[in-house]
């Protein structure tokens, strides 16, 4: 499983390299959108309220659909899916892999939107530093259910526009959960439910994943 | 000999339309079999059965003695190679770096690559990404990945089209050797065949099941 | 003659005015009452942003434009457009930078969603996404048309946004916690090296963009030779029977 | 010019009657982001602030993304694209007729979101009927551009991520102008400059559109 | 008698990889040119390239009369008809409306849509999502548009891959009668063809360039 999951991962990390989509797409995309939030909010509005950490989780949540898309275009294909099939892969394995691919990936992106963040929405700096960790947890969680749902909707086309509705709602309490931390070790206020509650979602995510990966990728 | 895809009364639906409309069909370990038919008959839907890629709605199935009906696809998907229509694997990696892959994931030494290709062939273009590949060119990855792989049963869906005729000759040599090693060799071609020396037999299909199979 | 006199002069010319600028900016112009040193951002600052958004978006709409007009159509004007696109990417992020530690003393903050930075920063993405743009598209031709067109569309744009952004600000209600006093007391030896400052960035800028573009035609003449020889080999490739 | 254009918009709107991506995918993820970006606001906040229009448009530009990529992926089959390429379509004509399927789409879609607004965010309904005209106009605006932009992103496989970054800088005008002559309606302030921005924005689009789209289409 | 294509020391470059590597071709109106070559010699690419879907990037052509280096490649398609590997118009549409759409594109009476299908045989598959058709129905589809569309210049990629041997006796009708009416073919292929009584030249490519064309 775990060999299965690093050939996995460094062929989605390859591939990404070469495409450099999230380098050159994704991650200006995800700039742009937290400006544009930063516009629909007036231009007052942004700076003084304490909407940041939810803005950053909106921008990230939409940085992630994107990427998810991503990662399941490349399987997509229709002679890669048989030939891939054929290859009889663990499909736990190809599930750790594909999500560790993402994790990693959406991490290199979130980094550089927190950045973003503390410099146009004002968030604290240092306090911002301290909220990494949960940061970090809330965006695993999130690639590993994007990584079901993104295998969910990978039937032929219409993944694009299908798979943001089966996510959201289960994205939800992620962001409700990495919101709120992120915002308690920033505005004050306790974080520990919401540690657990994520905590809770990356155990389970990951188990559903490893046991049910399979049954979905069936064509 | 050992029966390596038994199909009896086997139906394959999609979208409420009978690809395959129940069907019978034995074929023995070894041997190479060579499906034929007009366009629409079903010969492609019953390559994609027997690899496990499309699911059986009703009669029996059985593959390299794995139940088809069990929804064991993807144990029998184990014990298949295919060679599709659409060209293999990833289309932004290269030729090496596919081969290397789908080496890997079967631990077959990626050392191999470089022979197989100069089997088939495409050595010079072991650095082109699979989508900058010609139409034969793309065939040959796939013919290449069958020869590293050595897979039980060989499922190839018109192999000869988009190839040329020095591509045919090995193509023709590779069945051989496969059949020879043991392998089961189903392929689809509208072309009459000159497998050499090679016997092989002829399935005749229509309407979506096997009308003949001398 | 004089063309290649100026050529030869042009990096040199635009090092001595901006030596020239930050000597004034420094050592000859005084401190302000109310910034103190801070006010020596003024010198390069506001010239930078000029150069960022007003000279190279307009080199690069003027040559995408030429680009498209069939009668003008050449590769250079492709090469320019692109250039001084790189070049204004490089000066909006100098923009961005100076007007941030310009503006975290001033304002408090390194960011205020004022109408003048708002609009650069969305001109910066167009920026970036002019490169994304021509990253996509390998074929040549279909890059250059692309992006040229690319370049008009972010022309058309560049009003729109202007106007849309000082609007959105006026018009909102509320007066901004950000809202800085950019109207300084300019005079004397000051107001000469702010002009000398928007001269100096500017001939800097045809400099940069003089250096981009002889590097990308020094990349389109190798991989013209590179081509030369790869369709000798492909010429030579032997069916193999 | 006319002709392919109703020709055009006929077949989008045919193949969108035929797959329903719009009504059973694009839809319900709008509504979905409509609560979440309630939600990432605070319980509270969402109901009692002015966010009401801005969120809107929020959702709208994401909904318009989905469907520019929809609109395009329709086009961006290699052998699709080989053999319209041969029919010799006036690409004056494919524009107008892509940009005016992708506005019948967008209106339809964004009559749904209103509903979702003034339920979920609680938006007088009355002025919201009054201030109809301009979002008709915005979103005709939005979807000439993002017609443009579909088609100089429509390259092989990369049009999901890129056409963001390129086409969010020039929507962003438009959700300003839409999203301010919304709120002037709903809160009350002038709205004329907001629609002779929206006016030019149109007239802009629809002639760089005729003028250009042969040039971009051009594989 | 007219010159169809004319193509000198022509050039064409993607991805930095030269696919047609300076060649020069005459091609006459109202015949029959069959392209012959390995795989990987550029047959598609010559296609493309005389069906003004890939650029010319060095030397000159002229197809129907039209300057190819102008950049007047919308013309060139308007005289063209192509046939590829990929099937043709919209996934999602049936055979019927994709014919529609292109009948009424081009203001031809949608009336003989049925004809046309029977001609190719593909009547009962009228209804069926163009995603949905065999690989040999796609190309059949592609063939009907062809007799619709009466192009001047025919475009054939591997017309006779994945067909049965009825549709080839019927392509080679087509044909037959699309160069008896002035048109002119040009098809790629990797058999042996027989065009019944039909002549045809035989043109060589190896390398990116054509090599003979006797
Ligand atoms: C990130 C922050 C900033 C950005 C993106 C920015 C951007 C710009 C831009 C685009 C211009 C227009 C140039 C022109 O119209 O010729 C400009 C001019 C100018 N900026 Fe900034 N700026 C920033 C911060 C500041 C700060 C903090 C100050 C001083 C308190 C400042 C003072 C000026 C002055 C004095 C000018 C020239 C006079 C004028 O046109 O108003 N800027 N800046
Ligand atoms: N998903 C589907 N839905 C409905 N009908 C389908 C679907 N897939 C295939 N068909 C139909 O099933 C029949 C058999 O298709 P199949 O691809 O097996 O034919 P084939 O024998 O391989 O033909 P060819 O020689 O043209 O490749 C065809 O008539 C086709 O139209
Ligand atoms: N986009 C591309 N980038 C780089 N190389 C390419 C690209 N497209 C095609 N090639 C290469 O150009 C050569 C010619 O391709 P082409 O498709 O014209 O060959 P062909 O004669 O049609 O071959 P086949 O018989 O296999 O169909 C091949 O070697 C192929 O690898
Ligand atoms: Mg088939
Ligand atoms: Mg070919």
């Amino acid at each position: 499983m775990i060999r299965t999951a690093k050939l996995v991962a460094r062929k989605d990390l390859r591939i990404e390299l070469r495409s450099r989509v999230l380098a050159w797409q994704v991650l200006p995309f995800g700039v742009m959108a937290l400006l544009l939030c930063g516009l629909a909010l007036g231009p007052n509005a942004a700076g003084r309220s304490h909407a940041g950490p939810g803005l950053f989780y909106i921008v990230v949540t939409l940085m992630a659909l994107l990427m998810i898309n991503r990662s399941q275009a490349i399987e997509s294909n229709k002679g890669t899916k048989a030939s891939v099939a054929t290859l009889g892969l663990d499909p736990a394995g190809v599930f750790l892999g594909k999500a560790a691919a993402l994790t990693l990936e959406m991490w290199f992106a979130s980094g550089v939107l927190l950045v973003g963040t503390v410099l146009f929405l004002h968030v604290d700096r240092a306090k911002t530093l301290v909220a990494t960790p949960s940061i970090a947890v809330t965006i695993a969680a999130l690639s590993l259910a994007g990584t079901l749902y993104g295998a969910l909707t990978s039937s032929q086309n219409s993944t694009v526009t299908l798979l943001p509705i089966l996510a959201l709602p289960a994205f939800a309490p992620l962001l409700i959960a990495g919101e709120r931390s992120y915002s308690a070790e920033v505005y004050g206020g306790g974080s520990q439910v919401w540690w657990s509650l994520l905590l809770i979602a990356l155990v389970a995510y990951t188990s559903i994943g490893v046991l049910l990966y399979g049954v979905m990728e069936e064509s | 000999m050992r029966a390596s895809v038994h199909l009896l009364d086997a139906v394959v639906v999609a979208n409420g339309f009978p690809l395959i409309s129940g069907t019978t069909l034995t074929i023995e370990q070894g041997t190479v079999n060579v499906i034929k038919g007009a366009n629409g008959a079903g010969k492609t839907s019953l390559l994609q059965l027997i690899g496990g890629l499309l699911p059986l709605s009703n009669g029996e199935g059985n593959v390299a003695g794995i139940d088809l009906s069990r929804n064991d696809r993807r144990e029998v998907r184990r014990h298949v190679g295919w060679l599709g229509h659409e060209g293999s694997f990833y289309e932004d990696l290269t030729v090496r770096e596919n081969l290397t892959f789908a080496c890997e994931a079967l631990s077959i030494n990626p050392e191999l690559i470089r022979s197989a290709l100069e089997r088939v062939e495409l050595n010079h273009r072991i650095d082109t990404r699979a989508k900058d590949l010609s139409a034969g060119q793309r065939r040959r990855v796939g013919i290449a990945w069958l020869l590293l792989r050595r897979p039980e049963i060989w499922l190839l869906d018109e192999p000869y089209a988009s190839v040329d005729s020095a591509g045919r000759e090995f193509l023709e040599n590779i069945i051989g050797d496969a059949a020879k090693a043991g392998a089961t060799v189903i392929l689809s071609s509208h072309d009459d065949l000159k497998l050499g020396k090679q016997k092989f037999r002829t399935i005749t299909m229509a309407g979506g099941r096997v009308m003949s199979g001398s | 003659m004089m063309t290649e006199l100026s050529r030869r002069a042009l990096g040199p010319l635009s090092l001595l005015l901006l030596a020239l600028t930050f000597w004034l900016g420094y050592f000859v112009t005084p401190p302000d009452q109310v910034q103190g040193d801070l006010v020596r951002l003024l010198y390069i600052h506001p010239a930078m942003a000029w150069v960022a958004l007003y000279v190279s978006f307009g080199t690069a709409t003027v040559a995408s434009a030429m680009y498209l007009w069939p009668r003008t159509r050449s590769d250079a004007l492709d090469r320019i457009a692109h250039s001084a696109m790189e070049v204004s990417v490089f000066f909006i992020a100098l923009t961005l930078i100076t007007g941030s530690i310009w503006g975290r003393p001033t304002w408090g903050v390194w960011w205020a969603w004022d109408a003048r930075l708002t609009s650069t920063a969305i001109l910066g993405v167009f920026a970036l996404g002019y490169l994304a743009l021509r990253r996509a598209n390998d074929d040549r031709e279909v890059r250059a048309r692309r992006s040229a067109v690319f370049a008009i569309l972010t022309a058309i744009n560049v009003p729109i946004i202007h106007f849309s952004v000082i609007w959105w600000k006026t018009l909102h209600q509320g007066a901004s916690v950000f809202t800085s006093n950019r109207t300084l007391k300019v005079h004397g030896s000051m107001a000469f090296t702010l002009l000398l400052s928007f001269v100096a960035f500017t001939l800097t800028f045809f400099w940069f963009l003089r250096i981009r573009y002889r590097i990308e035609v020094a990349r389109d003449h190798q991989s013209h030779r590179k081509l030369v020889s790869s369709i000798e080999q492909r010429r030579n490739e032997v069916p193999a029977s």
